[in-house]
């Protein structure tokens, strides 16, 4: 690892994210809520969503704490699917984890804007999972039963 | 001391990492091992390998010779009584896990109480709540004050003549504290309890005795003092470890067997079921014996001046909070908390410039809620580091600072 | 298949024993390891040692690395489904251990059968002693007929409803004996019980798959299949190991821990509680290596052909006894009871002659009372043995025989 | 270990007695037992033994399995120590000891006799335990309540 490949892993967009975090709290049910958390490392994020009657985002937040990378994907995650379906909030997560996977070109990489910029994290696997942790939450939710 | 000499007997520390020479400050974690621990063991398996016990041919009676000399230099490097009270394990958990079963089994029933403390790792924590669970006894923890030692007024109190078994650690692995061992065991001796020490910390890095200590169980990892993975010692003292049955079942820790019922051997056999790490006692023999070489009172004044210069550098990063005691002996490494970055980014961050850390719990979950933090940075030395590596990690750490602030 | 360029690969072989080119015949007890298992070690302590999990650092990600490879090299050796269903234990002792106190305490209760052999060696009998006082359930015993397999009529009657585990070793350590683990496993299973194959002179001897077997646990023993000392493995399959309860308590075992409880990771972290052996997981994926590259068919078949000689030129010494199977496939060993001399005075005989056997109950003393022996002498072979070397064993115990007669 | 120095441990007259033990067999009750094994190896010998109002041996008899260092030895033991006091047995143990473990010289080499030929053992430390467990056996019968 480089520090350019470090600077590229912390670019600014992404440290903004991670200190003034979009979408940050909670709402108040009824709502979907999940959980997540790497407990190998301690890092956790908190989902809320509400869908509306056509299964769509009608709102989402999420709190959390942890290293730069998985408050600041979460941050960006927030933004992206809020509005979206379901299903696309569904396509857009298994095109992000291709993204910081290295794994393949993501099918859609418009729709993923500058959740791009997390690709540096291809060069650190051991963080993948902090890339994912948001992500993972927000599946959980959309699976959760509804409060 | 030439301690810039030390660092040529270490292969590992000979290389660069992501072009950077490598800095190795994990060592609480797991030590790096010097040539003679490697060629020992290249040794064992080139000329001497075989099983030990019940040994007539030349390989096999080698190889019992330096296993069981192996048991000798442990006992002499914890000045116990005899090497009788020495049993290899895989290491520190093992040996808490090998008490709170063989010990816990025969001695802890419903209202006895296991006292602890709030500032241990999960490898003496763990293993005192599931014996709790088996036998009824309550599990109670000496709480931590802010400075990060042992709230001693509330360890008069909490001991009782309930309390069985004083289980605590030597040195903090998150906080450096070095607690009062030898005071604190002698009170909850006078009362009738029994005592543990994890010196998972402090083995290798300051000088050590059970006499002095006074305890009756201690324990600690090879692979923290320059030996290899996978050995341990236990030590016990010998008229507790009469007294306590087998926990492992196996080949060598019996006497005579049927198909029903066996009889077994006297400790340390009683508790070394099946085949030894043999060539990891050899190995952790050789460790002692480089160490010694050095000594240990050397070690531990280096130590502690590395600490030192660590508190010092460190503690002037603003936004950068140490953990654990300012002033006075502290083991020799640093865990802190920076306002302008997660741990896990502070580490990925230093290992760009070589420089190896750990960040997060520490496998001592309850503590970080206790400084409410979700983890920590620590730095932690051997006597292979320099101040001139500290002077590196604080110039890395000032730039994350300014990077991430 | 060159054998004899095979020995080559192991230093410890290029020997002389009190004068005489070393031949060793005590594989059985443990292996010899060669040079690329030694290189492994060497090259994990010179390059990439550091304490595994949590890693952020390059050294601690590449420990990470080579252990969790070493657990899929396991999972493939042993056909395994999932790396999750491979623990690392010190050896086959620990993993049963393992099986009769997790597994045991949370299956087994009074009127519940443990079904094992008559031929279990000591570490295979005495855990499942311990576990049948502590849950109240019977250990019952399969005979061994007089030439030295099991009494499977016997097994038919034994095996009732009331079974909840069979227990039975693949290969008899005393016996050579090679038993229908598959037929026996499938009884058992079609019964509901659980069933343990110990693996640990079979594996490394004979290709192993736990799919074809259809065991729900398996246990080896790093150190008998040229592997360092100190690592071993417990397979279990996974819809059995996520039901069990953790036995060692400690760091890397939890999820969360609060002072008073804690939560536990899946299998197989739930059952590796502490720092592991590093190195030795990695030294044991070097010996799969090492040995899948030969062959465990080219092994197996090598193995056989050793016993055979053995058999022919051992059984033509007069007054000498082979125990266990004269036909048919067979573990490559053989055991013998000499009406000259005591297993101890041949065994030292040999000693003289640079030949290396073990003599005694080899830790099956029941199984030397069925057969009436105080202990038996046994040559046990490897891939580095050779026919010429089981010749001169002849030689030796021809003289032997002629002295102490 | 040179083929002679294993000549020198098994000598013939160790051989004999290992082959045709002297003394083999019980002293009917009342009289002083003590059984002594090596779990290690697996040898095992059975020491009786009748004592006179003077505390000498009147007799001694011993059975047992094993090697044919622990055998002879014992074998060996039996005809020496018949006749003598206890604390003349005692001596000779203490002597014997010095002789097979090659720690000293013995005080009374002239009692011991042909057991100074077991002298061969000191190059086989792993057999110590061999030549001495008649003698275990016999300190134990001797300190035995009798019976
Ligand atoms: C059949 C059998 N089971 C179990 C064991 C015990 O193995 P370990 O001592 O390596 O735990 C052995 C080895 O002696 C063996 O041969
Ligand atoms: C204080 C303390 N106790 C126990 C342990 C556990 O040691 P091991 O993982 O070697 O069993 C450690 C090591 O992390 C430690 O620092």
């Amino acid at each position: 690892m480089s520090p350019e490949e470090l600077r590229d892993l912390y670019q600014s967009v992404i440290l903004d994210h991670s200190r003034k975090p979009r979408n940050h709290g909670e709402i108040p049910p009824p709502c979907l809520h999940a959980h997540g958390d790497n407990p190998s490392c301690g890092d956790e994020i908190d989902v809320w969503v509400k869908l509306d009657d056509q299964n769509h985002i009608a709102d989402i937040k999420f709190t959390g704490q942890g290293c730069a990378i998985s408050q600041a994907s979460a941050s960006m995650m927030t933004v992206k699917v809020k509005g979206q379906s379901t299903a696309a909030a569904a396509a857009m997560r298994e095109d992000f984890r291709r993204v910081v996977m290295g794994d393949g070109k993501p099918q859609d990489e418009d729709a993923l804007g500058e959740l791009t910029l997390l690709e540096g994290v291809q060069k650190f696997p051991q963080r993948v999972k902090c890339a994912m942790l948001g992500w993972r939450a927000l599946e959980q939710a959309l699976e959760a039963p509804a409060r | 001391m030439d301690w810039q000499r030390i660092r040529d007997d270490f292969p590992i520390l000979q290389q660069e990492v992501n072009g950077h020479p490598l800095i190795y400050l994990d060592s609480a974690a797991s030590s790096q091992k010097p040539r003679s621990v490697i060629q020992a063991l290249t040794h064992y398996y080139e000329r001497d390998n075989a099983n030990v016990h019940r040994a007539l041919h030349a390989l096999s009676m080698r190889a019992t010779d330096g296993f069981e000399a192996a048991r000798r230099t442990v006992a002499r490097f914890l000045s116990a009584a005899s090497e009788n009270e020495i049993i290899f394990t895989r290491g520190t958990t093992e040996g808490v896990n090998l008490i709170a079963n063989a010990w816990g089994s025969a001695n802890l029933k419903p209202g006895d109480v296991i006292l602890s403390t709030g500032m241990e790792h999960h490898s003496d924590l763990v293993p005192w709540q599931l014996a709790a669970q088996r036998t009824g006894a309550t599990l109670k923890h000496i709480p931590v004050l802010d400075d990060g030692t042992l709230d001693m007024e509330a360890f008069e109190k909490l001991l009782t003549p309930e309390v069985k078994l004083l289980a605590l650690v030597h040195i903090s692995n998150s906080l450096g504290t070095i607690n009062p061992v030898r005071e604190m065991c002698a009170k909850a001796k006078a009362l009738g309890a029994t005592t543990f020490v994890d010196a998972a910390q402090s083995a290798g890095h300051i000088p050590l005795s059970v006499e002095d200590i006074g305890c009756d169980f201690l324990a600690f990892s090879g692979h923290k003092i320059c030996a290899p993975t996978g050995i341990g010692v236990l030590y016990g003292r010998m008229a507790v470890l009469e007294n306590m049955p087998p926990w492992h079942g196996g080949g060598e820790m019996i006497l005579t067997v049927t198909l029903d019922s066996c009889t077994y051997k006297a400790p340390p056999a009683r508790f070394e079921a099946g085949t030894p790490d043999i060539a990891g006692a050899i190995g952790l023999a050789a460790a002692i014996d480089y160490l010694e070489a050095i000594g240990l009172s050397n070690i531990e004044q280096h130590g502690l001046q590395l600490a030192s210069h660590a508190l010092e550098k460190l503690g002037s990063i603003e936004g950068l909070r140490i953990l654990g005691p300012k002033t006075g002996p502290r083991g020799s490494l640093v865990s802190f908390h920076c306002d302008f970055a997660h741990p896990h980014d502070i580490v990925e961050w230093a290992n760009t410039y070589g420089i190896a850390m750990r960040g997060g719990h520490h496998c001592t979950q309850p503590l970080m809620k206790r400084f409410k933090v979700p983890g920590t940075t620590r730095a932690s030395f051997y006597l292979y580091n320099t101040t001139h590596e500290i002077d590196r990690l604080a110039e890395v750490l000032e730039s994350a600072r300014k990077f991430f602030s």
